[in-house]
């Protein structure tokens, strides 16, 4: 019983969604947007239940005798800022606090981290763009064509590589990723096809 | 892939924490320190260009702020000039927002031109969030006050002159979407097909630039701003250096260290191993 | 009864279920096909004997995988893989370290793994604590998961399923550390991040036959079989169809758009 | 200098997440703590404003239906306790037959079916060859069972594949490099953040 229906549930609610897609047929059309709007909703759950355990983890931490003090600091701050966030955006969405924890705190520290790819992605080029084999420089090639085209200085001065950068992202950059979106499209329809079916029961 | 396990960085020859140093250097010096490097202007910039300055005083634009924060440094610099652009022609705009963090960037604009006279409610308005992406852009063009009935100070749209006559997207001359990804040129196209008559022009980022380029040979797109680079060529066209222009100095030094450090790398790699031979 | 343009999808869609049901019929009946080596899924072993020899432990995500939208798929690939590390975790006695970013893929994540030191024999290994939910903020999720891997000086990355901007960011956090990352995903604008920055990647659709691989079940190996001749099908109508059009003539396209 | 305190934090906050450039720190943690706790806030109220508009918003107005959801919904808290662990299996089980159907939509629809067909263009120029001989390389690497079997089939399976592999490569290399404009573009940005609006080095 405590797996056999939870993959009936799951072979159901995956026919009704695929049997709307290829068929027009109003009852089945009507289930599944429900069952959409449904899933929604459970997800929104889950991530109630999700933000529950991780204050369980540092509410833990702070009960913990032997937890090293910086440890409980940063629980402090993790729980204090989730609760100062949680509660006045419930209050309103527009509340002055909860505006100004987003503009002063969550956006600033997102563009930080999003800009720190730019220091990774010189050094991953530093490792990765040796010429070590054939595989190796075909990768160098591209790559040092479509920097040399993308900086603006050179492109001022020597535009052939603006034109040689495009076409290497137009043509065998294209054909790739294609290749590999066909490729991958399969495996995926097999791995869901594989769950619809109730033949893999791995997630349970 | 069985790719050679990692030699870390931090062993052979540089160090990770002065690599990053120099990006941070190669970076910040030609901003403070600017060169004013010459910037090739593309063709499809300077047709969006043209577009715009076609336009008339007191005619309609519609703009739409698709982009989130992440998405910002690469696309709210082309919103700035081709607004400063609109602004300078006396034309009208009205803003919308598809993506929720999209819609903090108009009021940043406008708070600024404010300063220098223009008034909020005739020379521009912001409607505000519209949610649903692709559905929401095609009931906004279908009915513009039946879709955004109060702009984003929370007043009837109605009662603002620069809303007179203004009933779907056909009595706008033009639409300029901003768009970090979804929605984007693809949709924009799609939704304004029934409109023929309003001009479409697009700043996206570098990423899906590439993307938009048969809407352009087809003519349904009349320009493309891509990314910071197209931004920097408009205030070229524009004959003015703002931000955009500056941080392309920033940028061209900063690809040419990464070209640096690739050779650099391949320098180290082959005489290390030469070494090794010995 | 179909709707327009969906009747050659569902033809493709009855296809890649017949050949996976056939072939994998085939193979129970002793026609198992032989795969060709993943030099990635070989590593997973050695990754956690090294980390069980050097007293680290390891750490692993599915980044930005869903179980409610297309991501799916992949986060199901990487739910495999997750649940066969915990299985080697529990039985090295390797600490492991699983943070999640969506709300609905954690609480599955955490039974999955638990399953895993369940399947080892060694349930009471099981720590709730170390299965992490950091947000579903994207960087916040990311600066958590860099947290972890440094703090905790973990000896073993593994990244597998659908990651966004957040691949080159952890891969390189994995780099600066002395460890073996393994990572994975099919969605093409961000592989060749890890192509560059990880040790060992897994290239788009070799994700989808991690189960396969790793069991060696004649069942899922006749599945992957099966994979193969509907690609073997999708390039037959690349190649007829571009050669139509070369002549001049849209049948293939037409047909495709039925 | 900035006198907005709001700046200054911002700034901060930055410059200590910054800082695990350099080795992973107590500043950083600091900044990882707060992120954690201001973006797991935020996704709470976001998922709560789902939860009253789609759920008890929904049943209050007479939708008596939306009780299933809500209920399985709650089951998940099941998840939360060892001994009732189970009973969260139902709305999981629910959302994964969901989500592997909609996977399956979107892969047959827009990466199978349209990949396909936009790869049928006509032999006639240079870039159309590379581009159609290239994505059946890149197809061909990924038969697996059919790679090594030793055949004479396979022979020419591995040489095509090969091609794939270094097709695959130049599409890698030139990716990466392409993604070093956006990159720097988002540095640029910070980095006139912190010179230009916290200390006034940028005039």
């Amino acid at each position: 019983m405590r797996t056999e229906v939870p993959v009936a549930i799951a072979v159901i609610s995956g026919f009704i969604i695929l049997i709307a897609h290829f068929f027009n047929i109003a009852p089945i059309q009507a289930a599944a947007t429900h069952l959409q709007d449904w899933g929604i909703l459970i997800a929104a759950f889950a991530i109630v239940v999700s933000a529950a355990n991780l204050l369980m983890v540092h509410i833990g931490r702070l009960s913990n005798q032997r937890e090293e003090a910086w440890k409980k600091v940063n629980s402090v701050i993790v729980i204090g800022l989730f609760l100062a966030t949680a509660v006045t955006g419930v209050i309103s969405r527009d509340h002055h606090v909860f505006n100004w924890l987003y503009d002063r705190i969550m956006l600033p520290l997102g563009v930080t981290f999003v800009s720190m790819n730019m220091f990774y992605l010189v050094t991953a080029a530093f490792r990765a763009f040796r010429a070590q084999s054939l595989e190796a420089s075909l990768l160098l090639g591209a790559g040092i064509i479509v920097l040399l085209g993308n900086a603006p200085v050179v492109e001022a001065f020597v535009p052939w590589f603006s034109k040689a950068a495009t076409w290497v992202m137009g043509a065998p950059n294209m054909a790739a990723q294609r290749g590999l979106m066909i490729g991958a499209a399969i495996g995926a329809v097999q791995t869901g096809l594989r769950v619809i079916c109730g033949l893999d029961r791995s997630y349970l | 892939m069985g790719a050679a396990p990692n030699d870390n960085t931090g062993k052979k020859g540089i160090s990770r924490q002065f690599m990053y140093l120099l990006t941070v250097l190669a970076i910040l010096l030609p901003l403070v320190f600017p060169v004013g490097m010459p910037v090739s202007v593309t063709p499809w910039v300077e047709k969006g260009y043209q577009h715009v300055e076609k336009l008339n005083p007191g005619d309609k634009v519609l703009i739409s702020f698709d982009y989130s924060a992440s998405g910002a440094a690469d696309i709210h610099p082309a919103a700035e000039a081709i607004f400063k652009h609109l602004m300078d022609k006396d034309v009208k705009v009205i803003t919308v927002a598809f993506v929720a963090e999209g819609n903090r960037f108009p009021g940043m604009l406008m708070s600024a031109w404010e300063e220098q006279g223009k008034v909020y409610g005739e020379d521009f308005i912001h409607l505000g969030f519209l949610s649903g992406h692709e559905t929401g852009l095609a009931a906004l063009f279908a009915d513009i006050p039946g879709a955004a009935p109060v702009d984003s100070r929370g007043n009837p749209v109605t009662s603002y002159p620069i809303m007179d006559g203004v009933k779907t997207v056909a009595d706008c001359k033009m639409f300029i979407g901003l768009s970090g990804g979804n929605p984007g040129p693809q949709q924009y196209v799609r939704q304004l097909e029934p409109y023929q008559g309003v001009e479409i022009f697009t700043a996206c980022t570098a990423a899906i630039a590439p993307t938009v380029e048969p809407y352009l040979a087809s003519g349904q797109i009349v320009g493309l701003v891509g990314g910071l680079k197209g931004a920097a060529e408009y205030e070229t066209v524009m004959g003015y250096a703002g931000k955009a222009s500056a941080n392309m100095d920033a940028q061209s030094f900063a690809h040419l260290l990464v070209i640096g450090f690739i050779v650099a790398g391949n320098i180290i790699h082959f005489t290390s191993k030469k070494n090794e031979g010995n | 009864m179909l709707p327009e343009g969906r009747l050659f999808e569902f033809l493709y869609l009855i296809i890649i279920g017949f050949t996976m049901f056939y072939y994998s019929n085939q193979a129970k009946k002793g026609k198992v096909p032989k795969i060709a080596r993943l030099p990635a899924l070989d590593a997973v072993d050695e990754a956690v004997g090294r980390c069980a020899e050097m007293g680290k432990p390891l750490f692993f995500t599915v980044g930005s995988s869903e179980i409610t939208d297309a991501s799916t798929a992949q986060t199901l690939a990487g739910l495999t893989l997750m649940k066969y590390v915990a299985t080697l975790a529990a039985r090295y006695d390797v600490p492991m370290w699983v943070v999640n970013r969506y709300g609905a893929t954690h609480v599955v994540a955490m039974d999955v793994v638990k399953q895993g030191y369940l399947e080892a024999g060694r349930p009471e290994a099981f720590k709730p604590e170390q299965v992490l939910f950091f947000s579903s903020e994207q960087f916040a999720y990311a600066a958590g998961c860099a947290g972890i891997m440094h703090r905790e000086q973990v000896g073993a990355a593994f990244m597998v399923g659908q990651f966004m901007a957040e691949a080159l960011y952890l891969a390189e956090s994995a780099a600066a550390l002395d460890c073996i990352s393994i990572a994975g995903t099919a969605r093409a604008t961000q592989l060749h991040f890890f192509v560059a920055a990880c040790d060992y990647t897994l290239i788009a659709e070799e994700i989808f036959v991690i189960s396969a691989y790793l069991t060696q079940d004649p069942a899922q190996l006749g599945m992957v079989r099966g994979g193969d001749i509907c690609k073997v099908i999708a390039t037959i109508l690349i190649a007829v169809g571009a050669i139509s059009a070369s002549l001049g003539s849209d049948i293939i396209s037409s047909i495709i758009s039925k | 200098m900035s006198t907005d305190l709001g700046i200054w934090l911002s700034a901060l906050l930055s410059l200590a997440a910054f800082s695990f450039l350099i080795k992973e720190n107590k500043f950083y943690n600091i900044a990882e703590s707060a992120f954690i706790g201001v973006g797991t806030g935020y996704a709470f109220v976001m998922a709560w404003s789902n939860i009253q508009s789609k759920g008890f918003g929904q049943i209050a107005q007479g939708d008596y239906l939306t009780i299933v959801p809500v209920l399985l919904g709650l089951c998940l808290f099941g998840k939360m306790s060892k001994s009732t662990a189970w009973i969260g299996r139902y709305p999981a089980a629910m959302l994964m037959g969901m989500g592997s159907a909609i996977a399956i939509r979107g892969a047959v629809q827009s990466e199978l079916v349209r990949q396909i067909a936009a790869t049928c263009v006509p032999l006639n120029s240079v870039n159309n060859i590379i581009v159609v001989v290239g994505t059946l390389a890149t197809v061909s690497y990924f038969l697996f069972s059919m790679k090594s079997t030793g055949s004479q089939l396979s022979g020419g399976i591995n040489a095509l594949s090969k091609l794939g592999r270094w097709v695959m490569m130049v599409s890698f290399g030139a990716a990466f490099a392409n993604a070093t404009m956006q990159r720097c573009a988002q540095l640029i940005d910070r980095l006139r953040f912190l010179f230009e609006e916290w200390i006034y080095l940028i005039r």
